[in-house]
């Protein structure tokens, strides 16, 4: 822990883990007590195991290429004991690193084999990743510097001259309507299509032409519902229509004794 | 600030305000500014920059409250049409609910919400009455007392039908998906004259075409 | 219609819209008009304004999706005065994750964590979405069919791109073999004048390091 803050020469654009008086710290100072909040704050600004690892070895100015496995791993394991004590919520995937900085380290004291090469180099995978993520960590950076709306890019604002402008009804063509019939049709394979034959349709319409004359708390006159200049297919329509509402509740028919007018009248 | 200097940055300021600006305020706007410019200097610019956009697309006005950026009034024509907006579309939801509405009904929102097998959003049963297509006709008589829909004579107006009788009729539409594919061929042999279509156009098109195809077939058949 | 009269039409088009305009939209505005232009007309003046424009306050840009009248971004400082707003900051996850998408797209969620060694959270894929700078493209066809995200002419358009071969050209990869493997091995500590260069000379300097690393190393061994 304690030479974790005795590095003097962290580099100067570093993330400032606070703001004292305007001035950004990066180092912190040793003889000065560090609020635990700041301190939190630092520790959480990290972006997960593969940013802490980056943050150590650039803190003295290493080559990724080149980590010294022992000293990171060391400084990477002060830095997770820090986060346990503060109680931070620590991440599986830092401790996972944590393990494998430790395999590295074992590996990397057995004795390498005559001629090997880099494939079998234990940093290999470590060093992959750390370059990948640095790339996009880098690359984000980058993408954060262009310049953007709200930031550097502004829209002119003019002023319009007046305009007539209207918004146009929606259009609908018969065939859309049909269309969506059929889609709806097909969907639901309990609806047989000779329910929509044109016979069943007339009743239909009839039982809506029905209804609409109906007040609710009106009666009308049977009678009323049927027109003789329709000849005998329209009488029967209306008929049956009348019989299909009163099968599915929507109307009442009311007779107070034999042979007087029979009423209907819209159910509730 | 050197006037050549200052030029751009205040036609930066009059072109993104929202308002317009006045000396005193874009003054007050390079106020800590090292070379800070006085309120002649801007005033000068500002009366280059009136006469620099004359005749142009866009110009810089002095209005009574400042000066501001304005589109030049010659070319209202053209900006018009810019916010002319394309008739909107209904959804599938809405023109399956209307199809629903006009081949059973009296109908109420739980049997449409039944067939469709999800529910029907107030918003569309609200739209179809707005545009007076659609009506209550009453209530059905069973818990809850659901009103029962139909279509209107504006409806019938609408799609050109004397009665619903008029309506087509899926075996109609049988017919038409034997014929489509051609049609379909044929949509494509459009003259191109004005090599215009833009995407838009082209879907609009295609309805169209569909509707007169029906008549075609009422013909053929 | 002469070039000369078309121009200040699109310029006073350009800065009504709300959003940049294409070619083909551009066209279609002059529909109907007896002298309608040709789109190459079209592209003539817009090239011709672009450059009219140039040094000026405000300037014409090409973007993602098409022409656009902006502020030059060269005057913000004043324009951020103005608005007394702060702009919206990302946070390093946002823009890392956004980077990757942008980088690497098509790609998974899974893909972003195994790179980022961390796992990304929802309301990060959320944000970009609700942003529109984010949309998925399509499915992986690997077990759990996770979406493959990619990026929208939306977020090109925001960081005032044109193509995705604007961003900035990611940095190169090192390999390990550059180094020599038993230098490798110890743990070397530099020494401690190199200390000094700041982090920014070394960070731009990491695309082109690559060789002055080997010589260096030379020197050493």
């Amino acid at each position: 822990m304690a030479d974790l803050f005795q590095d003097n020469h962290t580099n100067q654009s570093e993330m400032p883990f606070a703001l004292v008086e305007g001035e950004p710290l990066t180092i912190i100072p040793q003889d000065l007590y560090i609020p635990p909040d700041a301190l939190q704050v630092f520790l959480e600004a990290f972006e997960g195991p593969l940013d802490l690892l980056l943050y150590l070895i650039k803190r003295q100015n290493l080559d990724i290429l080149n980590i010294p496995v022992a000293t990171i791993t060391k400084q990477y394991m002060e830095y997770i004991h820090l986060m346990e004590k503060m109680q931070l919520e620590l991440a599986a995937e830092y401790l996972v690193m944590a393990s494998m900085l430790a395999e590295i380290k074992s590996r990397m004291l057995l004795p390498r084999p005559e001629g090997a090469d880099d494939e079998d180099d234990p940093r290999a995978e470590l060093i992959r990743r750390l370059q990948e993520y640095e790339q996009y960590r880098k690359a984000a950076e980058d993408m954060d510097a262009l310049p953007r709306e709200e930031r550097e890019i502004f829209f002119t604002q003019a002023e319009l001259p007046d305009l007539e402008t209207e918004i146009p009804e929606v259009e609908v063509s018969i065939n859309d309507l049909l269309m969506a019939f059929r889609d709806v049709v097909n969907r639901a394979e309990q609806f047989a299509s000779h329910h929509i034959e044109r016979e069943t349709l007339s009743v239909r319409e009839r039982m809506s032409i029905v209804l609409s004359k109906l007040k609710s708390d009106d009666y009308t006159e049977f009678k009323e519902f049927f027109n003789v200049e329709e000849g005998r297919m329209g009488v029967v329509v209306s008929f049956l229509a009348i019989l299909e509402l009163v099968k599915e509740s929507m109307i009442d028919l009311v007779q107070n004794e034999a042979f007087a007018p029979i009423y209907v009248k819209a159910r509730g | 600030m050197e006037l050549e200097k200052l030029k751009p940055v205040i036609e930066a300021l009059l072109c993104s305000a929202d308002s317009p600006l006045t000396v005193n305020h874009l003054y007050d706007l390079f106020t800590g500014d090292l070379d800070q410019p006085g309120k002649d200097d801007i005033r000068k610019v500002l009366h280059e920059l009136v006469e620099e956009y004359q005749g142009k697309g866009i110009e810089i006005k002095q209005v009574a409250s400042g000066y501001r950026l304005q589109v030049n009034p010659a070319y209202s024509t053209w900006i018009t049409r810019l916010f002319q907006q394309k008739p909107p579309r209904y959804s599938r939801a809405l023109l399956e609910t209307l199809a629903l509405i006009a081949y059973r009904q009296p109908v109420t929102r739980g049997e449409i919400e039944a067939i469709r097998g999800v529910s029907v959003s107030s918003n569309i049963i609200k739209t179809l009455q707005e545009r007076e297509w659609v009506r209550t006709l009453g209530h059905k008589d069973v818990p809850g007392r659901p009103s029962l829909y139909g279509t209107t004579n504006e409806f019938l107006d609408y799609f050109n039908l004397q009665s619903l009788n008029e309506l087509p009729t899926l075996s109609e539409l049988k017919d038409l998906d034997q014929y489509h594919p051609e049609l379909a061929l044929n949509d494509l042999i459009l003259p191109e004259e004005d090599g215009v279509e833009s995407h838009d156009e082209e879907e609009n098109d295609s309805e169209t075409s569909v509707g007169e195809s029906i008549e075609q077939e009422d013909v053929v058949s």
